[in-house]
């Protein structure tokens, strides 16, 4: 982790005003509080935009793949702010996740279409899968068709392909890409990105990798959604410090704003150290994916430090705005659920530290 | 306990079979034979004996499976309204109020907290002007935060009737009857999906004067009658090992070695030692209170409980990891007996959030510790000689 | 721990008052300051004031043995007392695990030596031992004659008499009295209990018990100190607790009280809880050492507990004292030095919580 | 960098070959060449370059082999002291004292804190009472937490020059010579055993009105560049990977694996992970600060940094367990170099209780945080328009 660009640059700053004045305009929270009831809780007109006004689906894919051949660096920038709004679009299984493993295969057709956002695609593994060693084995593949049950699938509800790593009947893993499963929503502790479970019955796969390319391939896509994970962890943070310290200055009991009292200061000022370093990491963590470089130790890292972090972020958000903090109406409970499934999602803090203790003998 | 006190409930149960006798016939006898609160005058379903004797007398109907009331529905009218209407009713109010609350006929709700004024309590700016003519008092405000306000038949209403002095002298207490015209109701839903609370608007309420507690302007002092009751009665009761929260997390550890990790394990018993460092607490406190009176001690219990429950809830989630990511059912409900421990772990999570600021903030709480228990200097006032009118808000 | 009696009785809190004008009188802060730096680190003046003036070194011993025929209820009342003045006394080493032991063994001679505080003994095990399962095996006993070292003894340095656990050749557990011991000071982060390293060169000693009953005195001994340390340790931290309050009300900063302060209001108010807590755990391992029901898994809690306690409780103090905290001058560092050395003490919180996990299937 | 000043740096290494000029010539002629502090005017020591470029110019120094001087014993002069004189020093000061400040020939300290003002350091009641005559100051008072009191030449100093105002508004800084009659160092011995520091007592010490820092009345202004500089100087070194506290930690763990347990591994992977988002954290304002000005953020570091040694160094004992027992040293003395890593389990332990103390409590930083970075509401202020001569006590 030295020689880590831990910045923005312009280009990346310029990034997030176009992502954030999008969102505040369509992706209000009363907006998403309302999706999160609706018959189609994925935003697609917010997803459409996404990708056809501000381009962003396609960062890190090459230029000549129908990418903007940027890097993971502003694909992080971009989570931030998804992060901020809690917007419910599917960008993390298709930008991050499907994108990743498919630029780890170097496939090309689907990549380019999911660059430019005219598909979604979901890599078909259980949120809570860590990265490191082992295979996802809910799947097997018997002569090309594939069966079986992938439960808490993220973005999959409204995935236009899935990738399914699969194991052969020899143990071998691969890698297929699939258009016809059969895919359930489930009642999620995230309201705003909504699992589902994934139910193949001798369903065609076309195979893009086999043996130690798949598993690598898998391996990487988890390792930069542990990476990039932190990113949206942070953008979920910022929003709960944020807010907490506007209402903190204008909501008064005794006749004082709460913010003035030193309690309550001192909680705000430990908070905003925390997100200051959660930023730190997830700097460190997008810098890692975009390079490659001592990727799966600073992935736990991000992992390890931000799942918690988000998590006191909105907890705190809740408990400083007091009974409102805690209705329905009020946008808190959204970034709460989203903090809290995000430390559950690609492993729980506990494992990434056990991979740190295997990565630098600790 | 003394004969006459042993004599008194061995006649009652022998004139009334628990067994056979409906819950508020037997719950009447128990109020007109002076053993409902033994410590509240003859007449109010007390003879006056010493406040300590209360548990065992209850204790000697338990035995007996004598019928108690719900402490969900009627927890607000017992442990609240109950001791207030006592310390501050009217003769009139007394006698019209204690028998069917007691009996469990009369529901009860407390109409305190209002959007503007949460921890702030004395803030409150619900209306109430008297009528010349009548002397009746007209209501008009917002409250929040009411359980049982669909249900209660009563409640307990504290309100502004005089903005021109500073906040906690402008403040009279009341008897509001939910039935008024012009008290509405609405569904409060929280961040669990469900509605356990609610709002209470009222609209040119009608109270008559004889349905105060207290004097005009002391309302403030009644109020205290009540919190004090209110927070001993969230912490107050004895648990057995294990109960709680903390039953449900050992319980999971216990039934699901798939899930275990040496780190989870470890935070698993560093909750279960802090559990049951609390639990011994309040069952020290209980030893200690069962002859006193409630003190700022209790919040202490409150205090703690509320940090263990997210504590426990949010180390369960953690340990279930995937299915930590599912909930039950986010869609609208009222929940006819609201449990914080019953539901899924993700609704465990998500109520226990409502711990440490239902009943008194734990900001409020440590505050209280700090001021009345190791008498630190009282926060500086800048309310204090402010009329409530002028209070920025 | 059901029908635990939590509180105090009014015998036990007029042997308190007792105990507590004394140490005020004779075991000022400066005095124990100064006594640390002497020739002889431990006062036996106030030890045979405690002895002989308040007779409170034979409380758990029967009448007829010489002792108060009271319990280790009213030794941990004394434990509470000598912990808030942080009292460089043999107490816990002599009267708590060394009577304990003799207690276990049926001794008499010896106990009634201890008892009325003619003379000290100490448990020849190091400090840090945890009860459970396992016999220290510091020394090996060869027909009656003993030899080994061990180190981290506490009360060692001012014993009259040692219990020294040894192993015979065939590994079984033996439990001797030892008079002739080689016993050398240690530098011990603890300065008002200096520990020390007894060193045994084939030394006699009496055979006290052999085989399982040896090996249950010596558990049961560490289990009772176990159970009674964390109420030195409540001591301590109530010394910390109160002391800081009243300083908190005295200093002023910024034309105020510190303790105005809310930040500061807060945490003295979770401390308080925190000392609350600690006074039910602390009475609950002396009722449980007193009857004996449960006294495992209580002594396990008390320490699983008190240990971290005491150490936040002082470094609280110390912290909230500020520079002067810091000082030499001022006892809080004393304290501070006890609470931590107490934390490591009987075993760690770590394998006070294993045990637990051990004995209720956790 | 620019190639004037890559030429210059060649020029001076090339006349004074870094292996074989006595370090205070080679510093000298670093000084007169105007590449000590670049950004100062020239002539004093510096070019009046652009501040960002300093790293660049003293890494190429460090590249050659230069020497600099102890920061141990010289952190406050060119830390605090240097930036001080800059800013507010009459020329003739400036001349004076940054030539030998920067060559390492004359050690400064700083007698800011008092008995009654830590936190609160406007409190402080050392007087300077000024000689009609002479123009002279004449100095009383009592200083404390003074390190290298006992080898400074000279000291930054703040006073009280007018009781009669409120405290912020009656205080001079200056410049005193330590070695002046009247002053007085003491040892201060602290709870690891040594004397880190020193009280300094001042018994009519006199000053020439020359050596004033700022006008009078002044000195609090004077007195917040000290502070800023102070912060920054503390938290804003780069550090490698399991540098600092956690790396004894880390080496400690993988060195003895006769200690481990599931439980404190989990508890050490904790502290790494800390440790290392608060190194990142560090890395990140150091990268934006290469060119900027110091601001409130590094309070952010000096806090982290506090709280992660004494959490580490607390948990290094726990996983000793007996050897935790021990101690190295006790006795009196004044230790050379100190260092907070240095020395035994015990000692880092107790040392690192005075890092959420010196330099500015953590308490203080969080409202620093709270209020320069977040904009929170102040502290009400009770002092502010009495007298110091009138603040309670």
């Amino acid at each position: 982790m030295s020689g880590l660009d831990l910045n923005y640059s312009e280009v990346e700053e310029e990034l997030r005003a176009n992502v954030r004045a999008l969102l505040a305009d369509r992706a209000p929270a009363n907006v998403t509080l309302a999706r999160t009831e609706a018959e189609q809780t994925t935003d697609l007109a917010l997803w459409r935009s996404l990708a056809d006004e501000l381009g962003v689906t396609g960062l890190p894919v090459p230029e000549e793949l129908g990418g903007a051949g940027a890097s993971w660096r502003e694909t992080a920038v971009v989570l931030e702010e998804l992060g901020r709004a809690v917007a419910p679009v599917p960008f993390f299984g298709s930008c991050v996740l499907a994108t990743a493993a498919l630029l780890a295969v170097g496939e090309r057709k689907v990549l380019s279409q999911l660059a430019s956002g005219e598909a979604v695609g979901a890599l078909t593994v259980p949120f809570a899968t860590a990265p490191g060693p082992g295979f996802p084995s809910g799947v097997h593949a018997d002569d090309g068709l594939l069966s079986g049950t992938v439960r808490h699938v993220a973005d999959a509800l409204v995935a236009d392909v899935l990738l399914v790593p699969a194991l052969a009947g020899d143990g071998t893993p691969e890698l297929y890409l699939v258009t016809g499963a059969q895919v359930e929503p489930m009642v999620s502790l995230d309201m705003t990105r909504q699992l589902a479970v994934v139910t193949l019955d001798r369903v065609e796969g076309v195979l893009l990798a086999s043996g130690a390319e798949a598993a690598a391939a898998v391996g990487l896509a988890l390792e930069t959604g542990a990476a990039l994970l932190a990113s949206e962890q942070l953008g979920v943070a910022e929003w709960a410090l944020t807010t907490t310290v506007a209402y903190a200055k204008e909501r008064h009991q005794f006749g004082r704003p709460i913010g003035g009292f030193q309690a309550v200061k001192h909680r705000l000022a430990d908070l905003w150290v925390l997100v200051s370093q959660m930023r730190a990491v997830a700097r460190a963590g997008a810098d890692a994916a975009a390079s490659g470089a001592d990727l799966p130790l600073t992935a736990a890292l991000a992992q390890a430090f931000a799942s918690g972090a988000a998590v006191t972020a909105t907890e705190e958000a809740v408990q400083l705005h007091g009974g409102i903090g805690f209705t329905w109406e009020h946008p808190a409970h959204l970034y709460l659920k989203r903090a809290k499934s995000a430390s559950l999602a690609l492993g729980t803090a506990d494992r990434h530290r056990a991979r740190i203790s295997e990565l630098i003998n600790l | 306990m003394d004969a006459e006190l042993t004599r008194a409930i061995g006649d009652l149960l022998a004139a009334h079979d628990p067994a056979t006798t409906p819950v508020a016939d037997f719950l009447g006898a128990r109020f007109d034979a002076g053993l409902a609160w033994v410590h509240f005058p003859e007449g109010l379903g007390g003879r006056s004996a010493p406040r300590a004797t209360q548990q065992e007398v209850n204790d000697a109907f338990a035995a007996a499976g004598a019928p108690t009331l719900d402490s969900g529905r009627h927890g607000i009218g017992l442990g609240m309204a109950a001791p207030t209407l006592l310390a501050h009713g009217s003769e009139e109010v007394r006698r019209r109020f204690l028998r069917p609350l007691w009996t469990g006929e009369e529901v009860w709700c407390q109409l305190f907290s209002e959007p503007g004024a949460g921890s702030d309590l004395a803030a409150l700016g619900t209306r109430a002007v008297q009528e010349e003519e009548t002397g009746d008092w007209i209501v008009d405000g917002q409250k929040v935060w009411t359980s049982l306000a669909h249900e209660a038949d009563w409640a307990i209403l504290v309100t502004r009737t005089d903005p021109d002095v500073p906040k906690h002298r402008g403040m009279t207490y009341f008897v509001c009857d939910m039935h008024a015209p012009g008290v509405e109701v609405r569904p409060l839903r929280q961040a669990t999906g469900e509605a356990e609370f609610n709002e209470v608007f009222l609209s040119g309420v009608r109270i008559p004067d004889a349905h105060r507690l207290g004097a005009v302007g002391d309302g403030w002092r009644v109020a205290q009658t009540t919190l004090m009751n209110e927070r001993v009665a969230i912490g107050g009761h004895a648990e057995p090992r294990e109960g709680g929260m903390i039953g449900v997390l050992a319980r999971t550890w216990r039934e699901r070695p798939d899930l275990h990790t040496p780190a989870l394990q470890d935070a698993v018993l560093r909750l279960w030692v802090d559990a049951e460092a609390a639990r011994l607490t309040s069952e020290r406190l209980r030893q200690q209170l069962a002859a006193g009176q409630p003190g700022p001690e209790g919040s202490a219990a409150k205090l703690a409980f509320a940090r263990l429950n997210q504590q426990i809830s949010g180390l369960e989630l953690e340990l279930l990891g995937a299915e930590g990511l599912e909930y039950e059912d986010y869609s609208f409900r009222r929940p006819a007996n609201p449990s914080m421990i019953g539901g899924s772990p993700g609704y465990r999570y998500l109520r226990a959030k409502g711990n440490s600021i239902e009943g008194g903030t734990s900001e409020i709480l440590r505050g209280i510790i700090a001021e009345r228990v190791l008498g630190l200097p009282q926060e500086i006032r800048v309310d204090k000689d402010v009329a409530w009118k002028d209070l920025p808000r």
